[in-house]
């Protein structure tokens, strides 16, 4: 049997943590930066872009019940490039990695992902021996800042992550795990 | 310029292009693509490119035993987790010839048709949001934020249930669960008719839907379409009549139908059918039996006898069957699942040739696809 | 003349669309504000599965017979346990539950012989690592465990007590018949 | 009749018990007459409802393909099995039954099974450029980048 | 009576400058509250509570435009640079200008133009161009679909506008903004012309690209249309230009058919923000309520439908001036 | 600015207009040329409006008459490029007299 | 004094988008070239007294028929992006056609003497209420004309084009 | 007052729009980090990679459409200044009578291509 040729595919966990760098900006200076992280924090733009059954839960915390508006992140951009926040809702399936990793690059930045479900995280329901069709991990593709757990999780997960990213982003370079 | 520019397009064939519709596409409903062929706004051809949602289903069910794949069926079909749900308890129950106790199979019938009644929903929300009102799509959620508190409180998951268990159902209901439905019939048979007067009437929707899209009647028998695409074509064939499973035939339904096929004919037969859900779901609460919800006697290894089996439940969708081998072990030889969206989809070439881009979305989101169905 | 006719009931369908919108202008935002107020949960809600106490142990009751590692579809159940002395039954001591993975199917629960596994309430929450969702369900009920095992040890006492007696009466029923 | 025609072609018919199996008819048939057979549902209003396939290479050493043919109204399911012994192709019936062509391309993609006079025999599921059938019995996924390296049990 | 504000000013270029800086106060601060009231009353009609950032949710468009304009602007590889760039800019280009040309009060005006109608009409014209700039030069092909229908949409909206305006000119015989608004002393024009001032309605929505006739930008077909290529303040300068434009576009009507800042009892720039604002919510409640057409029937509605009507209705207005 | 200035703008217009009439193949620059030399001949239209006529209506009529047909004659000519890029799917001038010869 | 320096600048624009519509290669830049021209000229009108032909000027040359040609344009893509080659022959001959017109014209206008009126004409003869008088009395059958010939433009533009397209 | 004091206070604020117009597109440059991936760069297509150049031709349809839009659009601007002066007591009946036969010619252009179905899109 032929080796799987995988374009797209960081090897190991080291290149993901590559891609995710960026280049930072021509100026810098904290307090700017501060500010700025403070407004991108709570104008999270996410991509309308749902993989399997968790984008429902997706959807339905953009309806009205829950309302992702509120918090600023109900702005559902259809392109990658108005988009901030990648919400990979759903089983990755290997054919549609290319593709995400394209959208993930397509996206400009600074820019985060939110892994959302088991599926996302390490292939939850769908990990099993023989399994051949799914990426376990959203982080073998793209570099995931908040993981929500849950099949699917409720919309409040998909909420607290998004505080949870709130708080990455506002922290800067100083967040640590 | 760059030399991918160089690259002439058929040089008979100047005059069109390729467009790429998906897999990240708003309109297609998660993960699907489509690659049309385009001379301007129309389409010369659709080609689907399918598969971005497989997980691998059947693999799996090769791989553990009957009961461990009880969580699968449900993701299959998200939108009609309960009847996907439900329909493999009864396909395996069918071949080890398990009892159900009454209440359980009343219980089975009220959350099938409110699950049903919910991806309908999801589907007009949907819909409506391809053919750009996004203020239907919010209500439809509201109303199936409702359904999904009821269901929620008994079944504990809002989507993926896992709830009917070989022999009957897990949890037992409760009289608040039985008002929690009724006082739902009444409300949704008022919200029904405002959503016909927000959409139905509405003469731009009409626009966009009478005509569109319409299956031709050779496809019918040729593609097996089934579900409401079918009915919308005059057909009133329904599973739950046809060949009743479960309970179905104690009770009194219509089946709707229209005859012309179009996108319209599609919705009509929908909205009708949310209503004979609730019909069917009052009757359900009214008779509702006492007794036992999960058989008292279930085997404790799920082993039918070898042989092919097929069961076939009406999903929200069209005719959703189980192909399941057994070779009397306790693993399934090879189970397949025949969906509905994946014949509905394969038609897609036939249908879309010669309409227009904004037609395209319009069919896409009339027939009513969940990406993981197809592709399972 | 058909146009004109088409335009004014075109117009007529519009105007009853936009009043239901404004209809539902009129009612009150169906919003539940999460982080300010929490959606109570079900009692059936599931999520990820937890060791419940058992009444009279007060500890929970977990025989590590592993049935539950065994029928997850998800293997995301990992056990481990042994046989404290002078107990019958074992006892885990490691009970660990990948989240990530876990369907939320509940099968668990329906094998479990002793009744032990119950889902927790909590449904909001995220992590910033992979491995975040790894809980050790038995950590809460470490400081109980010592207890546990003592009442444990009476309850086999009495449980043995008792079987004993019932052996002796059936032995006593047998004797009879037998006479 | 539907079963005067299939009379003719089938090797062998079997009335099941519906209640239990969920269809009427099982048939044996050989692979080549399966056009036929498609021709002959055709003509009586039946659709083909769905195509698949079983990898019994290690108890029959043959791929079975199962057909299963059905009406709207009164239900009548009828399931053609038939074996083909593995390498060689079976006809394809995408030109009676448009629905069987995706239905084809799935069992080409998942088993390797090959049709003979499908207009265009590519893989459905997978990417084109995948390299096995995965339902087969004996495939296994190499190990590879996308996989977690800890590996479940 | 009326007075332009450059005479104000003994310098000219003073004057420049502050016109400049209370058009771009004005016009921030109205773009701000316009995506702040189209979400909340989104919000509302779909029984959401929409924006909750800062009092009211006011701060979220601020928290917007901080994230827009800190964001990278990707210029994708095969697009034509110098076009892609200059896109955005062309379309934003005239909202400053187009805003000075409204008489809001009575007294202060930036300048009455005697033929300030064809002015403004022409000046808008700049907005397709840029528009169309932006699809061809990202070089995608939804941009490109998107651009070519706005443009065509545009053009075709254009003449039933022109049309429905026609009428009001006659009536009063100038095409001055100021001396239009002065016409209506007994009553607003819309009494006489309420047909004109639907067409008006209609085509001006649809010149905005706002929905039901946001074609061009049709999610759900392309994307986002023409502006799908475009990131951060770029795509930012569109969503302003698209509010601002709404602004103009309501303006206009109130002028032409509303009687302007005429009213009762309030001061007339109160009154004419408050005609324009109606204008404005009602536009917000058409694109909550209704789908979108398809394309070719939005252009068979302009030319079928609009075009012979604003016609009929001119006809009527001639034939009804010369026999009163 | 005079006349003579505004003559000579006109006339440099109207020669670049020549140039690009008469250097392309394609027919669309083509029809640029031919529109810039009717602009050259509105703008000479309009400087004598301005400083030799009488009675200003006149020149300006006639430019807006010079506008309408050029929208005009731009329509006619669009549909035929149409016409011939139908035919034979290519708008090169040259191309086309050998096709047509 | 900035007066001035408009009007040159105005010039300036009509000379330079002559410039890229007779010379540049690519049809896109042409017709750039043919809009900016084409302002500038209007800028020109403006100064000539007349904002109202400007505005027309404007809106129809610039948002109708540079659109009607961009669309024409798009019509044969392959050669709107890559440009044709250069004909040098064709080129120089074109060049050469124009600048002995330009210097025979040039050299007509230096040897012309026109009769410059002192003053130009009252502000009202101006406006465009004249013009509207104009074209009711003077120009009526030109106005009315001018109708029908676009009413024979759309006719013909619509046949010739539809059976193009059939 | 002349054209310069009129207009080109109207011509400095078109400017001063393109200028502002062109500040905030500056300053992300310098302010905002920067990504880099392998297909950052490339045209976006729902994630895929484009197939062909995406300068396509468009629907023939549209192109009618710009047809009859210029045509129109020199009528419809041809009413304005007659517009101005319509009834203003100078003539009779001449205006209406003129501008009627106007009106109608234009109806006639609308009735046209509408018998001919070019406003009914079809393209092919
Ligand atoms: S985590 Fe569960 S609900 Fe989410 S996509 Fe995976 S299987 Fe579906
Ligand atoms: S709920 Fe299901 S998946 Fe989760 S731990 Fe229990 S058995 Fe495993
Ligand atoms: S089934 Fe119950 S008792 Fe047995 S190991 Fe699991 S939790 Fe413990």
């Amino acid at each position: 049997m032929a080796q799987i040729e995988l374009p797209l595919v960081a090897d190991n966990p080291k290149d993901i943590e590559e891609l995710r760098e960026e280049i930072g900006p021509l100026v810098h200076m904290d307090l700017l930066e501060n500010l700025l992280n403070h407004a991108r924090s709570r104008s999270l733009w996410p991509l309308t872009f749902g993989l399997a059954c968790c984008a429902i839960e997706m959807m339905a915390a953009g309806a009205a019940r829950f309302d992702l508006d509120r918090i600023g992140a109900g702005v559902f951009r259809p392109s990658a490039r108005q988009a901030d926040v990648m919400i990979l809702a759903g089983t990755i399936s290997r054919k549609m990695a290319t593709p995400i990793k394209t959208l993930w690059d397509q996206m400009p930045s600074p820019k985060w992902a939110i892994a959302m479900g088991g599926c996302t995280i390490d292939g939850g329901p769908f990990k099993y021996p023989g399994q051949y069709a799914i990426v376990e991990g959203a982080d073998k593709i793209v570099p995931v800042d908040v993981y929500v757990p849950g099949c699917p999780p409720r919309p409040e997960a998909l909420f607290a992550a998004l505080f949870k990213l709130e708080e990455k982003i506002r922290a800067g370079k100083k967040f640590n795990k | 310029m760059n030399s991918r520019f160089e690259v002439e397009q058929d040089p008979k064939n100047r005059d069109t292009y390729y467009l790429n519709m998906g897999p990240q596409h708003p309109s297609t409903h998660g993960v699907m693509r489509i690659k049309l062929h385009l001379d301007g706004e129309r389409i010369i051809s659709a080609e689907p490119i399918i598969g971005y949602g497989h997980r691998a289903h059947e693999k799996m069910a090769e791989n553990r035993d009957y009961i461990q794949f009880l969580p699968n069926p449900s993701r299959v079909d998200y939108l009609g987790g309960m009847i996907y749900n439900v329909g493999y308890c009864q396909a395996v129950e069918r071949a080890m010839d398990i009892e159900v106790p009454e209440r359980a199979e009343y219980i089975r019938i009220i959350c099938n048709e409110l699950n049903r009644i919910s991806s309908h929903l999801l589907w007009l929300g949907t819909f409506l949001m391809d053919l750009g009102a996004f203020t239907p799509f919010l209500y439809a959620f509201d109303d199936r934020e409702k359904i999904l508190d009821i269901l929620d409180r008994i079944t504990g998951s809002r989507l993926t249930y896992c709830y009917a268990r070989f022999g009957g159902v897990i949890l037992d209901i409760d009289d608040i669960f039985l008002d929690n439905v009724s006082n739902f019939c009444t409300y949704f048979v008022e919200r029904l008719k405002e959503y016909e007067k927000l959409v139905i009437g509405n003469v731009i929707f009409r626009e966009r839907t009478i005509g569109v899209g319409i299956f031709a009647p050779d496809l019918v028998q040729k593609y097996a379409i089934t579900g409401p695409c079918l009915r919308a074509m005059g057909y009133a064939h329904d599973v739950r009549k046809d060949e009743p499973y479960g309970i179905y035939d104690r009770f009194d339904f219509d089946v709707p139908t229209q005859t012309e096929g179009d996108c319209f004919a599609r919705t009509l037969v929908r909205m009708e059918e949310m209503r004979q859900c609730i019909r069917i779901v009052e009757q359900a609460v009214s008779d509702m039996p006492g007794g036992l919800f999960l058989a008292a006697r279930v085997p404790r290894r799920i082993r039918p006898p070898e042989g092919d089996y097929y069961f076939c439940v009406e999903s929200p969708r069209g005719n959703f069957g189980m192909y399941i081998a057994s070779d009397g072990s306790d693993i399934p030889f090879r189970l397949k699942l025949r969906t509905p969206s994946f014949s509905h989809i394969s038609t897609m070439p036939a249908v879309m040739a010669g309409t227009m881009l904004a037609d395209a979305v319009a069919i896409l989101g009339s027939i009513d696809i969940v990406v993981p169905e197809i592709d399972r | 003349m058909g146009l004109i006719k088409e335009v004014i009931n075109g117009t007529k369908t519009l105007l009853t669309g936009m009043k239901v919108t404004l209809d539902n202008f009129r009612k009150p935002p169906v919003t539940s504000q999460y982080p300010m107020e929490k959606i109570e949960m079900s009692e059936a809600f599931r999520n990820v599965i937890v060791l419940i106490e058992k009444e009279g142990i007060g500890s929970h009751d977990c025989i590590d017979c592993k049935l539950c590692e065994r029928v997850c579809p998800s293997f995301c159940i990992y056990l481990d346990g042994e046989r404290p002395e002078g107990l019958r039954r074992k006892r885990s001591t490691k009970f660990e539950v990948d989240f990530a993975l876990c369907s939320d199917c509940g099968l668990c629960l329906d094998v479990c012989p002793t009744d032990t596994l119950g889902y927790s309430k909590i449904h909001d929450e995220a992590g910033y690592n992979r491995s975040d969702f790894l809980y050790d369900l038995i950590e809460p009920w470490a400081d109980k465990e010592e207890a546990a095992r003592e009442r444990l040890k009476e309850i086999e006492a009495e449980q043995a007590a008792e079987r004993a007696r019932k052996a002796a009466a059936r032995k006593a029923k047998k004797v009879k018949r037998e006479k | 009749m539907i079963a005067d025609k299939l009379s003719l072609l089938v090797l062998d018919a079997t009335e099941v018990k519906y209640d239990a199996r969920g269809f009427h008819v099982q048939h044996t048939a050989s692979p080549n007459i399966l056009p036929q057979i498609a021709d002959a549902f055709l003509s009586e209003n039946f659709h083909l409802e769905m195509i698949t396939c079983q990898d019994r290479r290690e108890n029959d050493n043959a791929f079975r393909l199962i057909y299963q043919f059905n009406q709207y109204g009164t239900p009548q399911r009828h399931v053609i099995h038939a074996d083909i012994v593995p390498d060689t192709a079976a006809p394809s019936i995408a030109t009676i039954f448009p629905a069987a062509d995706w239905y084809e391309r799935e069992i080409f993609d998942m088993y390797g099974v090959t049709f003979d006079g499908h207009p265009d025999l590519k893989r459905i599921l997978m990417e084109e450029d995948y390299f096995g059938h995965p339902l087969l019995k004996d495939f296994v996924d190499p190990p590879n980048p996308y996989r977690s390296e800890d590996g479940a049990s | 009576m009326k007075t332009d504000v450059i005479q104000l000013f003994e310098n000219p270029y003073l004057a420049l400058g502050v016109t400049i800086a209370v058009i771009m106060a004005y016009l921030s601060v109205n773009a701000i509250m316009l995506i702040w009231l189209e979400r909340k009353l989104s919000a509302r009609i779909q029984r959401r509570i929409g924006p909750q950032r800062g009092p009211f949710g006011l701060m979220q468009q601020i928290f917007d435009m901080g994230k827009l304009l800190s964001k990278e602007l990707l210029t994708p590889e095969h697009a034509n640079k110098l076009l892609y760039v200059i896109a955005p800019i062309l379309v934003f280009a005239p909202v400053v200008a187009l805003s000075s040309l409204f008489p809001i009060t009575s007294t202060y005006i930036f300048h009455d133009f005697n033929i300030a109608i064809v002015l403004i009409l022409a000046i808008s014209g700049i907005n397709v161009i840029g528009i169309f700039l932006a699809g061809w030069g990202s070089n995608n092909k939804y941009a490109l679909l998107g651009a070519v229908r706005s443009v065509a949409q545009n053009i075709s909206y254009e003449i039933p506008l022109i049309l429905s305006v026609i009428p009001i000119v006659m009536i009063t015989r100038t095409m001055s903004l100021y001396d239009i608004t002065l016409a209506q002393g007994t009553y607003p024009f819309v009494l006489v012309q309420p047909i004109a001032l639907i067409i008006f309605i209609i085509s001006a929505t649809a010149e905005t690209n706002r929905a039901p006739f946001d074609i061009p930008e049709a999610e759900s077909e392309l994307v986002a249309g023409f502006h799908t290529e475009y990131s951060g303040m770029r795509f930012g300068l569109f969503f302003f230009a698209e509010y601002s434009n709404m602004i103009f576009a309501c303006a206009l009507a109130t002028v032409l058919f509303l009687g302007g800042w005429r009213g009762p009892f309030l001061p007339d720039a109160v009154w004419f923000f408050i005609k324009v604002y109606a204008l404005i919510v009602l536009m917000m409640w058409f694109r909550w309520t209704f789908p979108r057409l398809r394309f070719d029937q939005l252009m068979k509605f302009a030319w079928v439908v609009l075009v012979p009507l604003s016609l009929i209705n001119l006809l009527i207005t001639t034939l009804v001036l010369k026999i009163v | 600015m005079t006349l003579d200035s505004y003559l000579l703008v006109g006339a440099a217009l109207f020669s670049l207009g020549l140039i690009g009439a008469l250097s392309h193949r394609n027919l669309i620059a083509l029809l640029i040329g031919i529109e810039l030399m009717m602009n050259a001949a509105s703008l000479n239209l309009m400087a004598f409006n301005r400083f030799v006529v009488t009675d200003p209506t006149t020149g300006q009529i006639f430019v807006l008459i010079i506008i309408g047909l050029a929208a005009a004659e731009v329509a006619i000519f669009l549909s035929i490029i149409l016409r011939i890029y139908r035919a034979y799917h290519d708008i090169d001038a040259e191309k086309l007299t050998k096709l047509s010869g | 004094m900035l007066e001035q320096a408009v009007i040159y600048t105005f010039v300036a624009l009509v000379l330079i988008g002559g410039f890229m519509a007779a010379f540049s290669r690519q049809i896109l830049y042409a017709i750039i070239g043919l809009g900016i021209s084409l302002l500038g000229l209007a800028g020109l009108f403006l100064n000539l007294g007349s904002p109202f032909v400007a505005a027309m000027q404007v809106l129809i040359y610039i948002g109708g028929i540079t659109v009607a040609i961009v669309f024409a344009m798009m019509l044969s893509i392959a050669m709107s992006i890559r440009p044709p080659d250069p004909d040098t022959r064709k080129l120089g001959f074109a060049i050469a056609c124009a600048v002995i017109f330009f210097g025979a014209v040039a050299h007509l206008i230096r040897g012309a003497q026109f009769q410059e009126i002192a003053s130009p004409a009252s502000e009202k003869a101006w406006s465009v209420g004249a013009l509207g008088h104009a074209l009711l009395t003077h120009y009526n059958v030109v106005f009315e004309t001018l109708s029908l010939v676009l009413l024979l433009a759309i006719i013909g533009a619509i046949l010739i084009a539809r059976k193009a397209s059939t | 007052m002349d054209w310069f004091s009129q207009y080109g206070f109207l011509g400095a604020l078109l400017l001063s729009g393109i200028v502002l117009g062109a500040i905030p597109v500056v300053l992300p440059l310098i302010i905002s980090p920067r990504a880099r991936g392998r297909k950052t760069r490339e045209t976006y297509e729902c994630g895929m990679d484009t197939i062909g150049s995406a300068w396509v031709r468009f629907d023939i349809a549209y192109y009618l459409f710009a047809l009859i839009f210029v045509a129109f659009e020199v009528d419809v601007l041809y009413i304005l200044p007659i517009a101005v002066i319509y009834d203003s007591g100078t003539y009779v009946w001449r205006d209406f009578i003129e501008l009627t036969i106007f009106v109608g010619i234009l109806f006639l252009a609308i009735i046209y291509a509408w018998s001919k179905g070019v406003l009914h899109w079809r393209s092919r």
